[in-house]
């Protein structure tokens, strides 16, 4: 499979999280977006790995991103949790209170 | 080459400290005049009794003396020392002799005029103050020293022109001595400006001598000489010769109540009247005379002929106005105009001489009629109390004076003769030795130059018929003031007044006659005119006027004879006329009486001074008022704007810029949005996202720094 | 004396020390410390300037020409490639800013004196004034750039509190104004600072770190030495010491070869030549201080806001801290750009001088009256100055000094009124004469000092100013005839601006707008009498005897002139 | 590790003993894991009041780690890990600062109000929290491996999501949900770039040969969207324009301790690491454009947005954005002096923040707010306070006599250094925006003096009786930035045995 069809896998994956970022409402969702954007950057990498020279960093450096990625949600989650305490609402867009 | 530094040699001898004494004394007297009090007047008298015993002893020991002058350094600016030079010539003895003899008769008089203000002993230090800047002026022979003295008599005449500050009119008068005088000042200070950047000196003995080495090259005024070893060499455009010279004049013509700063003159007589007569008519106003004099020998052709045009045209002016004033002083503040301008115009056809000789007889004879008026206005303002109360200056309350106060009349009289210039009195010698050389000058030049010679002859006409018109409304006919006042009754009638007030009046009267000066008809006979002889001019030879002495003497043999019947003739119509139109009982002093000012066009012209000085009130002065408020609303508003707009521009950004984080990115949302198809879900759903929109823009504006390092 | 500018200048810190220390109960104490401290500095440096030679003729940018210099390492270090950075503190004066120095003193001191009557907060008042103090003196003998620069900059927050605490109604809007205004000023001065100490080493440094074999050579030969092997760049880059001594700055030969202002002026800014882009940035930085058109706009609204002393110290020193700096800096360090920029300097110059009387007569206050007249007599600054002759650089000095006399006077003397009734507008009054003698004896006075009345200092500055200026063209070319004579006008404006005041609002009939003040309205007291009397001295004397201050700069101006005017390149 | 062994072809045994090697460099990391697993247990053992030792143990901890770093002190470069962490003078110097930095955010909060004590000391969590940001820092200023830049970042950055929303009110949880979302996109961002990165040279590893080749070959465009992308999330950490604007909302909401920490400690981490990608890559690749317009962009954002904030915590934050920018200079000049000169203005802003946010939490513990109103006149009934918070904003302007006017003057005249050798009108651009900016920033930092001084006491009961302790801490605080004043040439001499290249 050529790397190209992988590379632009990636980069519609990576898309398609932003968007999800940008458009969505429920602060999951957009975790979500968050999600696919990383993971995106994981394709990449196990892809580019393929062509490390002399090793796999690629597939290591996926690994610890699924990992730090885990923990990032689990404090995303905790934190909507919070936030569901405080304004009975996951909608972003009434989380709105803080204004410069 | 001649070394500056030879020029201005510093040497002093005891005999300075003698002459230093006569600015000494006064100023001792401004200061310690105050510590007096009530006898404050007969303090200041006696030191100015000191000092015109000691002028007159200098004059006397000296006159015959060959010249000397006292230098010192003022100080030292660079490596070019600015000099004090003290010049002891007949000029300054005579001068000085004149300055505080009628400054000590002022003196006299005051005591008696003055004795009912408060501030007297102000007044006497005031005066002395004066005194003590006219020496300055006399005494030095440099143009600095005499600037600065000259700047101080302006001062002095401010102070006392606004003595009776309580008077708008008086401090407005002060006010316009002072900045008439200023605007000639500028003048004189652009003057000093190029004649130092030529010769690097102020002091007139260098200036004399650089002028004389140094000479025009294909239009350049170029001076060629050592200053303490290094080499000076000055080229400027020739012009600035002119310039110079005519600079310099404007300072006289601010001075001297010259056109068209004349109108200064006529309004300082809001001051007391005895100050009138010694520095509106003797001192202070030919200290501009007196100036040309000093500088006479720099002087070339061109700024000459300004001068001789604008002494012409001020004599004649001024003459015109005399003709139709009610105010007394205003009628002798128009004829001091007047002859000032004939000394002006003697100046400018070079008739040094005869200019000097006329300041020094006008100085008198002036000085007469002014205290004589001051008489007749003190003694009738004397009739006035609670119920009784009028102009004493105006001539309208006047007439038949002649039968009440005699003396005062004939000290009045004679100085009235010596003014109208009539034979056997100091006027008739020294207008008569103007007149003559102008009119060989006029044939010797020929052209254009007719013009001064019919003002100033056109003038003699009227000089004596304002002078007789006063002497028919004051002296002669009924005394009117008790028909003008019918309600009430007058407690006395006008009399003579004390010796204070007479004995100076009839000094200056008596001194008006011309046996003083010689007992001849003509200039020529009077051993003063021979004492001030004419120098020779010392500008370069293509720019030098010709001087009189040059002028060859067929031009004047006839003269001789012709100038002195034309003048007398015409003064003599003069007199018929003013006796055929203001004789008692004539119809215009009736009409002259009960009118409240003169008809007819010539009437209103005259009266108004050609209207001179409403063009100065009414036009330039509110322009610039005009100008300074919408430069002031310039800058408030505009500049003051402008720059804090630029604070202001930060204050805003800084809106902008928190606008533009918080709203702007919206906009590029539904930009994306509409990208992405489904516009309406979407713009509602990200409306206030904030974090969102937070996501966005800071991709785009990455995308926007791409795009603008790609390009 | 050892260390006797140190002395002047940190003198009143102690003193500031002293009194941020005392505690409240012993308020009395603040003035007495402060006067006391003070009238030590004045002591001080009228004793310096006795003994200060007058004859000593050496170029403008040696040390030789200094006197009483104190020069110390202050701290120095290698800032990587830049090379080694050497900060020095180093005073001195010269002929330069001597008189500056003296003026200064004695202003602070009257002005101490004139703050008698402050009430509120003294402690942070008198601690602040002493503070500025310092910064003003040290503002004019620093000689490091680094030095200057320091005290420059720290004149600014005492002044911004005095004036925002102390103040008027709008004293806000002043104090934040006037602090921005200046501030602008100094990053454009900062600016050029960093460019030029990047530009300009210093030979003996240089020669130790290089480690030149220098013996038995005097200074001159070593400096000689470093400056030829600089020029062939037989010394590194990296051992050369950069420098802050404004000295050296002023000296052609002491800028790094094909450094960014060196004098070969090749590299460019916005296609000007980056050396006159720097004179520019200089004079513009200085001219905010001065104030000339079209920076003067914050000196009305700081001076009508300000408490009356502050507006004394304003007018009378810090202003001249504007025209000292461009003399020291802008003039001595880029001739070449002071040369070229001479006509629009020249023009500045007289447009200040007009705009300013202009806009004097227009004003209803006679605190705005005497600030725009301000402008105008600073504008005869730039004309001097422009003009790059003897005369013209003297006049300019000279007319500083004396307007530091004459401004100090009006202010006090407008304070005086203030006091009696807390207004100062110009038709709330009429006929004061005759209810205030002595009070309109020392306006008038002090009215006809500042039109240039002969006797009066302002009178010789001015003269010499215009002399100077109209020198220029027939000798070095730097400005046209006819600035100096349209710069005449000024004489007839100020006349006409002062006058009318004065008859305004002395002469005529006795009135005040307010019945109340017929009360307060008493004449001169003692204390005001000991501050008016020996300015009104001191602008006699100075007026009637030049020499004084003549003698005191004429051989530094002499060199000074050498150094920068184009003739003698 | 294969990849990494296979790198350096060496034998497994050799490999453990370089790490085991390698961990004895790790003291201060060791030490600071120690700290918080310390807190950890106490925090489960005790019950109650523990706030004594929460204190003891996290101050010690700190302190210790200060000291262990101190005494490693020495000029050369040790290369760990097989190169992927490389530990230079450079990164101990700010592990001092850093650890300092962690003491005084424990005195901010020993000094605040009560409700900050009781969520620093009360229970466990902040604290070790604290502790992990600052090992995540740690990490950050000696990676030389892709990777773990991502991980050191992710670690500091999780940290401060939890510090910031995990407990307290609303406003807290909004802001730390904002926080994170914002984090977690500009790190995938990041990490975006990076695979790109890794595609372009085959390596992760920031100095090997194949990195600094890869990027020589590489065709300019797609490497610039790379860099781009890579740097975003960098810019993040370094709260820089554009990626700065989560940093008003989070300062707000967040207690000041923890403030102070965030404005200066991640923010010299993400520096260091923007500076070694710099360093690292290939003069081919002009940073100058991309970092100046990062830079003008944050100076001018950060200052203009400052002005009209209500908050002076808010305030603060826009101005560290500013400060971001300045910073930023040092990096764009790619001089030695820059370097030196970025690494002083780096220390200087961290004195100058800690003590501003100490003055500020000062104030906040007797006003019970942060809103700059509520200075009004508190500088007259407590002036010394008031003065010292005077100076901090002068030095934070950057005048003189305070060290910021020093940071300021050195970074500049490395600019115009680069600018006299280069003639590059991106620097000059940046110089004349930079030192302007200086004015408009005075507007905002004399917003307090001014509210301070000028503004009367408004008649609130509040007890206005300055604290002892607080001025001493204060002017420990404030003194140093007077001392670098006079004498700066201490602090740079200092900055020139330090070694730059990795």
């Amino acid at each position: 499979m050529p790397l190209n069809f992988v590379l632009f896998l990636g980069a519609l994956l990576f898309c398609a999280g932003l968007y999800t970022v940008i458009t969505k409402k429920n602060t999951i969702m957009v975790l979500v977006g968050v999600e696919l954007m990383l993971n995106a950057a994981n394709v990449n990498l196990v892809a580019f790995s393929r062509f490390d020279a002399v090793g796999i960093q690629g597939q290591v450096f996926a690994l610890f991103v699924i990992t730090v990625a885990a923990a990032e949600a689990a404090i995303g989650l905790a934190l909507v949790v919070k936030v569901y305490q405080h304004f009975q609402t996951a909608n972003i867009d009434e989380i709105n209170e803080l204004k410069g | 080459m001649i070394d500056l530094h030879e020029i201005l040699t510093f040497n002093s001898s005891p005999f300075m400290y003698l002459v230093l004494a006569l600015m000494a004394v006064p100023l001792f007297s401004f200061f310690t005049t105050g510590l007096f009090g009530k006898k404050a007047p007969l303090w200041a008298s006696f030191l100015l009794l000191l000092n015109t015993g000691l002028a007159v002893y200098l004059l006397l020991t000296n006159i015959h003396a060959e010249l000397q002058n006292f230098r010192g350094q003022w100080f030292q600016l660079g490596n070019i020392s600015i000099t004090l030079n003290i010049m002891v010539d007949e000029l300054m003895l005579i001068m000085s002799v004149i300055v505080n003899f009628i400054s000590l008769l002022v003196h006299v008089f005051s005591m008696e005029y003055m004795k009912h203000d408060k501030r007297l002993s102000l007044y006497y230090r005031y005066l002395g103050l004066f005194t003590f800047s006219m020496m300055g002026i006399v005494l030095f022979y440099d143009l600095l020293l005499m600037f600065v003295f000259w700047e101080l008599v302006g001062l002095s005449s401010f102070l006392l022109i606004g003595f009776w500050f309580e008077k708008k009119s008086a401090s407005l008068a002060a006010n316009k001595a002072f900045i008439m005088n200023r605007i000639g000042d500028a003048g004189f200070i652009t003057g000093l400006m190029i004649l130092f950047t030529q010769f690097q000196s102020f002091d007139l003995e260098a200036i004399k001598t650089l002028m004389l080495l140094s000479e025009i090259e294909d239009g350049n005024w170029i001076v060629h000489f050592m200053n303490n070893g290094e080499q000076v060499f000055n080229s400027i455009d020739g012009r600035w010769l002119s310039a110079a010279g005519i600079a310099l004049f404007c300072g006289a013509v601010g001075k001297s109540a010259q056109f068209p700063l004349q109108i200064w003159l006529p309004d300082a007589m809001e001051g007391p009247t005895p100050v009138s007569a010694l520095i509106h008519a003797a001192t202070m106003v030919a200290a501009g005379v007196f100036m040309l004099a000093r500088i006479f020998v720099i002087l070339d052709a061109q700024a000459l002929e300004v001068v001789a045009i604008v002494g012409a045209v001020t004599a004649f002016m001024a003459a015109i106005a005399a003709l139709s004033q009610f105010d007394i002083k205003k009628v002798l503040a128009y004829s001091t105009i007047s002859q000032l301008g004939y000394m002006v115009l003697a100046m400018g056809i070079g008739a040094y001489s005869a200019g000097l000789f006329h300041l020094i007889t006008h100085a008198f004879f002036k000085a007469g009629l002014f205290l004589s008026a001051g008489i007749i206005i003190h003694q009738l303002h004397a009739l006035e109390d609670k119920d009784v109360s009028f102009d004493p200056q105006d001539m309208r309350v006047m007439g038949g004076l002649r039968k009440h106060m005699p003396k005062t009349f004939f000290a009045f009289l004679f100085c009235a003769l010596a003014l109208a210039g009539l034979p056997g009195f100091s006027g008739f010698l020294s207008k008569d030795a103007i007149l003559l050389n102008l009119s060989a000058w006029t044939d010797h030049k020929g052209g254009g130059f007719y013009i001064p010679e019919v003002l100033a002859f056109a003038t003699v006409i009227f000089t004596a018929f304002y002078t007789f018109r006063m002497i028919f409304l004051v002296f002669f006919g009924e005394f009117r003031l008790p028909s003008l006042i019918q309600d009430a009754k007058l407690k006395a009638l006008p009399k003579d007044g004390n010796a204070k007030l007479m004995v100076p009046a009839l000094l200056l009267g008596a001194l008006s006659l011309s046996l003083w000066f010689g007992f001849t008809l003509e200039a020529e006979g009077s051993w003063l005119y021979h004492l001030i002889e004419t120098p020779v001019f010392l500008v370069p030879v293509s720019y030098a006027a010709t001087s009189l002495i040059d002028i060859p003497e067929r031009y004047f043999e006839a003269l001789h004879t012709i100038i002195p019947a034309v003048s007398i003739g015409f003064a003599f119509i003069g007199f018929v006329l003013a006796y055929l139109a203001y004789k008692p009982g004539a119809k215009l002093e009736k009409a002259f009486v009960n009118r409240r000012e003169p008809v007819g066009p010539l009437g209103q012209i005259s009266f108004y001074h050609w209207y001179q000085d409403s063009l100065y009130t009414k036009i330039i002065l509110p322009f610039i008022l005009l100008l300074s408020r919408c430069l002031a609303w310039f800058d408030a508003q505009i500049i003051d704007r402008f720059l804090d707009g630029l604070a202001k521009l930060a204050v805003v950004l800084g809106h902008v810029t928190k606008w533009f984080d918080k709203y702007f990115v919206d906009g590029l949302v539904n930009l994306t949005a509409t990208t992405s198809g489904k516009v309406g879900q979407l713009t509602r759903s990200i409306q206030s996202g904030k974090v969102q929109t937070f996501v966005v823009m800071s991709f785009v504006f990455l995308l926007l720094i791409l795009l603008l390092l790609m390009f | 004396m050892a260390h006797l500018l140190s002395f002047i200048v940190f003198i009143p810190l102690v003193g500031g020390l002293l009194v941020l220390l005392t505690p409240k109960t012993y308020e009395y104490l603040y003035k007495v410390v402060t006067l006391s401290s003070l009238g030590l500095t004045l002591l001080l440096s009228i004793y310096l300037v006795a003994g200060f030679d007058t004859g000593l003729q050496e170029a403008i940018n040696t040390e030789q020409q200094l006197q009483f210099a104190e020069k110390a390492d202050w701290f120095s270090f290698s800032l990587g490639s830049l090379g080694e950075i050497s900060v020095d503190y180093f005073l001195g004066v010269d002929g330069i800013n001597v008189t500056m120095l003296v003026l200064a003193a004695l202003v602070l001191f009257i002005g101490a004196i004139s703050s008698w009557n402050i009430k509120k907060h003294q402690k942070g008042y008198f601690g602040l004034y002493l503070l500025l103090s310092t910064s003003v003196l040290g503002c004019f003998v620093a000689l490091d750039f680094f030095l200057f620069y320091l005290f420059f900059e720290f004149m600014l927050l005492p002044m911004y509190f005095l004036i925002g605490i102390w103040g008027g109604p709008r004293k806000e809007y002043a104090a934040i104004k006037f602090f921005l205004y200046t501030l602008v000023g100094s990053v454009f001065i900062l600016i050029v600072m960093i460019g030029l100490y990047n530009s300009v080493y210093d030979p003996l440094k240089t020669a130790e770190a290089a480690n030149l074999s220098v013996s038995g050579m005097n200074t001159e030969q070593i400096i000689e030495a470093v400056q030829q092997q600089v020029e062939s760049g037989a010394i590194a880059k990296e051992d050369l010491v950069k420098s802050f001594n404004m000295l050296h700055m002023a000296n052609d030969a002491n800028y790094i070869p094909g450094s960014f202002l060196d004098k070969a002026g090749l590299s460019t800014v916005f296609g000007q030549p980056a050396r006159w882009i720097a004179f520019l940035a200089l004079l513009i930085g200085f001219a905010i201080k001065l104030p000339s058109f079209p920076f003067h706009t914050w000196l009305p609204d700081a001076h009508v806001e300000a408490p009356t002393p502050i507006s004394v110290v304003l007018a009378g020193i810090l202003l001249k801290i504007g025209g000292y700096g461009i003399i020291r800096t802008a003039y001595a360090m880029f001739p070449d750009g002071a040369y070229h920029y001479a006509w629009l300097i020249g023009f500045v110059g007289i447009f200040s001088i007009i705009y300013g009387a202009m806009n004097a007569l227009a004003q209803k206050d006679l605190k705005k009256l005497i600030a725009y007249s301000s402008v105008s007599h600073m504008g005869f600054v730039l004309l001097g100055l422009s003009a790059m002759t003897v005369e013209g650089i003297s006049g300019a000095m000279y007319q500083m000094f004396s307007h530091g006399l004459i401004s100090a006077m009006l202010f006090l003397l407008v304070g005086v009124l203030y006091d009696r009734t807390h207004d100062r507008m110009i038709e709330n009054y009429g006929g004061l004469a005759s209810q205030l003698p002595k009070f309109t004896v020392f306006v008038t006075i002090a009215f006809f000092a500042s039109l240039g009345l002969p006797g009066f200092s302002g009178f010789v500055a001015e003269l010499t100013v215009f002399i100077g200026a109209f020198k220029s063209e027939a000798t070095n070319g730097a400005i046209p005839f006819w600035m100096p004579i349209v710069g005449t006008l000024g004489l007839i404006l100020g006349a006409g601006y002062y006058l009318w005041t004065l008859q305004r609002m002395f002469m005529g009939k006795f009135w005040v707008k307010d019945k109340h003040w017929l009360s307060t309205l008493k004449d001169l007291e003692l204390r005001e009498y000991i501050m008016l009397v020996p300015l009104v001295a001191l602008t006699l004397l100075f007026g009637i005897y030049p020499a004084l201050l003549f003698d005191l700069i004429n051989a530094s101006v002499i060199s000074f002139v050498d150094h920068i005017s184009p003739l003698a390149k | 590790m294969r990849a990494v062994l296979a790198q350096q072809n060496i034998s497994l045994t050799n490999f453990l003993n370089q790490v085991a090697e390698g961990l004895g460099y790790l003291q201060p990391e060791i030490t600071l894991v120690a700290t918080l697993i310390l807190l950890l247990l106490f925090d489960l053992i005790f019950k109650k009041n523990k706030a004594f030792g929460f204190t003891a143990i996290a101050s010690i901890g700190f302190a210790l780690v200060g000291v262990l770093a101190l005494l490693q002190w020495s000029s050369e470069t040790v290369s760990l890990f097989g190169g992927m962490l490389s530990l230079t003078n450079f990164s101990l110097l700010l592990k001092v600062a850093f650890s300092f930095g962690g003491l005084v955010t424990l005195l901010i909060a020993w000094r605040g109000k009560d409700e900050i004590k009781a969520e620093f000391f009360k229970s466990g969590e902040t604290l070790i929290m604290l502790a992990a940001l600052l090992l995540g820092a740690f990490f950050m200023t000696m990676t030389m491996n892709l990777l773990l830049v991502y991980v050191s970042i992710e670690l500091v950055s999780i940290a401060s999501y939890i510090l910031t929303g995990l407990t307290g009110d609303r406003k807290r949880s909004e802001a730390g949900i904002k926080y994170l979302i914002f984090g977690a996109a500009s790190s995938a961002i990041m990490l975006y770039g990076m695979s790109w990165l890794y595609g372009f040279t085959g390596t992760l590893q920031l100095d090997s040969d194949s990195f600094y080749a890869g990027l020589t070959a590489v065709p300019m465009l797609p490497l610039i969207i790379a860099m781009v992308l890579t740097l975003a999330g960098f810019l993040f950490k370094l709260g820089a324009f554009p990626l700065h604007i989560w940093s008003p909302d989070v300062y707000e909401a967040t207690p000041t301790p923890t403030v102070a920490m965030f404005s200066a400690i991640p923010k010299l981490a993400a520096l260091t690491i923007v500076f070694r990608l710099v360093q690292l890559t290939p003069d081919t690749f002009d940073w100058v454009p991309i970092l100046t317009i990062v830079a003008i962009a944050s100076m001018t954002v950060g200052n203009f947005s400052a002005l009209w904030q209500k908050d002076a915590k808010r305030m603060l934050a826009y101005s560290s954005i500013a400060h971001a920018g300045f910073l930023l200079v040092g990096i764009i000049t790619h001089s030695e002096t820059g370097n030196e000169a970025m690494l002083f203005y780096g220390l200087v802003y961290l004195i100058m923040n800690f003590a501003a946010f100490f003055l500020i939490n000062q104030f906040e513990s007797i006003t019970g707010s942060t809103k700059i109103d509520s200075l009004k006149g508190l500088g007259r009934s407590m002036p010394f306070a008031g003065v010292l918070m005077v100076l901090v904003m002068v030095s934070l302007t950057g005048l003189p006599p305070t060290a910021g006017f020093n940071a300021k003057l050195y970074i500049f005249s490395a600019l115009w250094e680069a600018f006299g050798q280069q003639e590059n009108s991106w620097l000059l651009w940046l110089f004349i925006f930079g030192l302007f900016n200086t004015v408009v920033s005075l507007f905002y930092y004399l917003k307090i003096p001014y509210m301070l001084f000028f503004k009367e006491l408004q008649p609130n009961g509040i007890q206005t009786k300055g604290r002892s302790a607080d001025y001493i801490i204060g002017t420990l605080l404030v003194l140093p930035l007077l001392l670098l004043f006079f004498r700066s040439d201490w602090f740079v001499d200092l900055m020139n045995t330090i070694n730059f290249v990795f």
